[in-house]
């Protein structure tokens, strides 16, 4: 066992940690922190297993630097929309797994619906 | 209740399993059909252009996987403007962020590092050609420098973005797909296949295009949300 | 220079870049000329693939392993044709629509340009790492254009898209990364010759991330969740866009990988245990379309009942006889062109009649039989194809996908289609039936330009020219 | 053969302790019940993901991982909590 090899596991044990997060923590932010561990752990599987015999392999390394940026991409696009949804619906909503996103909507209709009744009257 | 719990359950207990598989998968790898690149990037480096392996995967070799990642941040900031344009500006003034200490200590440092952290973003771009560094290591430490100068109050956060602005966030990116295009018409005329005499000067500037870009777009993930508040009220 | 492959790449992404330059809004004009010059494009590279089979293309002179290696076949060469063939008339519609103002453009065109080229590299991608950056581009892309709407109703559908389809590609990253540890490259051709029916655990579990993580953002049963609410909440075009072709693009990578890298992984039990999923996904889509309210809900989850008839293409073509796999094949690809251009005209005409409406509801159609007969008769056209009903490309397909299975005894298969076929009649019947009511006296429609009637009659009168052509397809997708 | 002789005990019981504080600290804070410490945390896992990628001959990635996945990273989502708290 080599050093490369203990970071590809703990990797392995990050992904699935990041992945169990992304499913079952309710609030938003946290989902992205979970996403962003979720993606250090394939990082590290990824550079950890290209490394045999310990010699640095340029190509996952490259691999992992697009991976990184494409994270931080998606981690600002995921933030705009949570500030955007924070601003439109206040803070009741900002749990959000998918139950409470179906609740949101809902509530949203019923609201839709009575401005109408309330407009016809 | 009891339902969500079972999920909960179910779900941390496939979590592990995969986890377990996953660590048994890895100990158990096979090495014996094995193909190593890294043997066929040293010998091909001197066609690349650059004297630092990862660069040269990066911009020669994966070059393709680079313009479209590149590609990848620019929707990032498209999402992030069609999402803040739409609300209300409103000046926040500093203070309101930070208290007083913090804020002199910031000011203080911001006129310090922010010179300092140029300088290391031109040294890494330079060096990026035969040590570890380059176009995105810099361009992130342009945009904390962004960062810094606007909690110090230094720079104003960014609104709707003026043309020029908008020049200067897919400059970069430009550059790079025209180089790609171009590459078409010169000898031999594969996509992204630059001529061995012109691959160092192509790359140096894709390199410093995308240095400035990416340093304003990843600047403008901060500065674009950043200033937003709260100020609608509920709708009752 | 007279090589199409990669103008089809750099096109999209420079006009995508142009027009965010001319600002909020704009480009709609710049992108429709560079659509008509991206499908000849298309077309020239289509005529070369049938008259020199396969096309590889190895981007920057490196080919596999070092580099990144382009690989055009019959399949491909579809996939990009029905891409364009559908993007075109979208985009005359969309630039008419956002004309009308209702919901806000924001950056909808560069957006689009960005996704062509994502859905263009990822078709012809023979690299696994590019793929993965393909659907990075994609996803993203899709996810934007579905936030363009900017109501709380599309945020929240964008939100959630953006989880599942950010947990789908790290997922399958992990599945690259077993890969590239066990094999030291991500290269198709590389790869496949290396993976054999004993395969190592890790090349195993790699199979099922990236299986899994593409069904995520293909959306089959049960991990369809996401979709009614993202397809629904998105502004009409996108909505389009993402039912008639991102969908395709996850399911196409599946069927790439099922054929060929992971062909000896490929056991009947998963074909059966996938046709299965997909069987669910009809009978569930098409029940929840019936019990819909909103039209454009109601197409969204009839997205989720035809995503089941892809997946029942597996059992067809795993284990039988090569005659019968190939005839399941060619059912299979004409079932994908016929739902691209049935569903993108489905869910344009539905726009149309919500923009006269004034609301999307159900219950308000009835009337606009007289008022727009025209896009009553596209939406009626668009139904008639998913049901399966001649003379539409949807008939042929269902046609050669049930006598496949006839011929190779899967009897169960056959009358899932069927049931299916006549489940679609139900939600297709409930929309016309309402529309063909008279008028409500209260109920006042809004005029709408005939630009936004013709483009989607357009893809219907394609789609229905499909069933007089579809040898043609067939001939190109034999090519490869 | 020469890399086992060049992987000596020190720097398994270095790698071996990296790894774990590296995982304690991701799972720390994704159950944190606080979120500021949550990002805190996230952003310290941020730095100690950089010195994994030095222990893995990987400089390229350690400078990004520093720059982008701690410093870029956690100043988004700090700055998104205190939008959060204001508008409460």
């Amino acid at each position: 066992m080599t050093g490369a090899l203990i970071y590809a596991c703990v990797g392995a044990a990050l992904f699935v940690c990041g992945v169990a997060g992304l499913i079952l923590l309710p609030h938003l932010l946290r989902k992205i922190l979970a996403f962003n561990i979720m993606g250090s752990g394939v990082f590290l599987m990824l550079v950890g297993l290209g490394q045999h015999d310990n010699i640095p392999d340029p190509i996952p390394q490259a691999m992992v630097l697009t991976g990184i940026v494409v994270a931080v991409a998606a981690t600002a696009l995921a933030l705009a929309f949570v500030r955007r949804l924070l601003y439109l619906t206040s803070k009741a909503q900002f749990v959000a797994n998918s139950k409470s996103l179906d609740q949101t909507e809902e509530k949203l209709i019923t609201r839709e619906r009575n401005k109408e009744g309330d407009a016809s009257k | 209740m009891s339902m969500k719990s079972l999920l909960n359950a179910v779900v941390i207990f496939f979590s592990a399993t995969l986890g377990l598989t996953l660590i048994w998968a890895i100990l158990e790898l096979p090495v014996s059909n094995h193909i190593h690149l890294s043997e066929q990037v040293l010998i091909q480096l001197d066609a690349s252009g650059v004297r630092h392996p990862t660069t040269a995967v990066l911009l020669n070799f994966r070059g393709f996987d680079t313009l479209l990642e590149v590609m990848v941040l620019l929707l990032a900031l498209l999402g992030v403007l069609d999402q803040t344009k739409k609300r209300k500006p409103k000046n926040l003034s500093i203070s309101i962020r930070l208290n007083q200490p913090y804020l002199q200590a910031l000011l203080w440092s911001a006129r310090v590092l922010v010179p300092m952290m140029v300088l290391v973003a031109g040294y890494l771009l330079g060096v990026g050609g035969y040590q570890p560094g380059g176009a995105f290591q810099a361009a992130a430490v342009l945009a904390a420098a962004g960062v810094l100068l606007n909690l110090s109050g230094l720079l104003p956060t960014w609104r709707e973005p003026s043309w020029s602005l908008r020049l200067g966030f897919i400059f970069g990116l430009l550059l790079f797909l025209l180089i790609t295009a171009m590459t078409l018409f010169l000898s031999p005329g594969l996509l992204l296949q630059y001529p061995i005499t012109l691959a160092g000067i192509f790359i140096l500037i894709i390199e410093a295009g995308l240095t400035l870009s990416l340093g304003l777009i990843l600047a403008g993930f901060f500065l674009l949300l950043s200033d937003e508040v709260n100020n609608k009220k509920a709708d009752e | 220079m007279s090589d199409p492959i990669p103008w089809l790449i750099l096109l999209p992404l420079l006009w995508g870049l142009l027009s965010f330059l001319l600002g909020v809004g704009r480009g709609g004009r710049l992108a429709i000329v560079c659509l008509v010059i991206q499908l000849a494009l298309v077309a020239l590279l289509v005529g070369q693939v049938v008259a020199e089979k396969d096309r590889y293309y190895a981007v920057g002179g490196w080919s596999a392993p070092l580099g990144i290696d382009l690989h055009v076949d019959g399949l491909a060469s579809v996939m990009l044709l029905l891409t364009h063939v559908v993007i075109l008339p979208l985009g005359i519609y969309a630039r008419s629509y956002f004309s009308h103002n209702v919901e806000g453009v924001g950056y909808f065109w560069p957006m689009l340009g960005l996704l062509l080229a994502a859905l263009n590299t990822l078709f012809m991608s023979a690299d696994i790492f590019n793929i993965y950056v393909t659907l990075e581009l994609l996803g993203l892309a899709a996810v934007g254009l579905v936030g363009t709407a900017g109501n709380t109703r599309s945020i929240l559908a964008a939100i959630r898209y953006l989880l599942v389809t950010l947990l789908g590609s790290g997922v399958y990253l992990a599945g690259v990364a077993l890969i590239y540890g066990s094999y030291g490259s991500v290269a198709l051709a590389v790869l496949e010759p290396l993976i054999e029916n004993e395969v190592s655990v890790a090349v195993f579990l790699a199979a099922i991330l990236m299986l899994v993580g593409l069904l995520l953002k293909t959306a089959l049963f049960p991990f369809h969740f996401w979709l009614p609410s993202a397809h629904g909440g998105a502004p009409t075009p996108v909505s389009a866009l993402l039912s008639a072709l991102v969908i395709k693009a996850s399911f196409y990578l599946i069927l790439r990988m099922w054929l060929g890298l992971y062909a000896p992984l490929a056991t009947i039990q998963a074909a059966q245990l996938l046709g299965g999923l997909g069987a669910v996904a009809i009978l569930w889509g098409s029940i929840m379309a019936f019990n819909q309210t909103r039209l454009k809900m109601l197409a969204a989850y009839s997205t989720v009942a035809q995503i089941g008839y892809f997946f029942l293409l597996f059992p067809l073509i795993t284990e039988v006889g090569s005659e019968a796999a190939e005839i399941a094949m060619q059912g299979g690809v004409i079932q994908l062109v016929a739902h691209a251009l049935a569903k993108a005209a489905m869910f344009a005409a539905a726009g149309v009649m919500i923009l006269s409406m004034g609301k999307d509801d159900i219950a308000l159609l009835s009337g606009i039989s007289s008022r727009l007969p025209l896009t009553l008769f596209t939406f009626a056209l668009a139904g008639v194809t998913l049901m399966g009903l001649p003379p539409t490309g949807g008939f042929i397909a269902k046609w050669l996908l049930i006598s496949s299975a006839v011929s190779s005894g899967q009897w169960g298969w056959v009358v899932v289609m069927i049931l299916g076929g006549l489940l679609s009649a139900g939600y297709v019947f409930k929309v016309l039936r309402q529309a063909l009511l008279p008028a409500a006296a209260e109920m006042k429609f809004r005029p709408v330009n005939p630009s936004l009637e013709w483009p989607a009659f357009l893809l219907t009168f394609i789609s229905l020219s499909l069933s007089f052509a579809s040898n043609n397809v067939l001939n190109i997708l034999g090519a490869g | 053969m020469e890399s086992e002789g060049a992987y000596n005990l020190s720097s398994l019981i270095l790698d071996m302790l990296l790894a774990t504080v590296l995982f304690w600290i991701a799972l720390k804070s994704l159950i944190t019940p606080d979120l500021f410490h949550a990002v805190v945390l996230f952003m310290i896992f941020g730095l100690l993901m950089a010195l994994t990628w030095v222990r893995l001959d990987a400089p390229d990635i350690a400078l990004a991982e520093a720059a982008i996945g701690a410093g870029l990273t956690g100043a988004l989502l700090l700055d998104t909590i205190g939008y959060l708290r204001r508008s409460h």
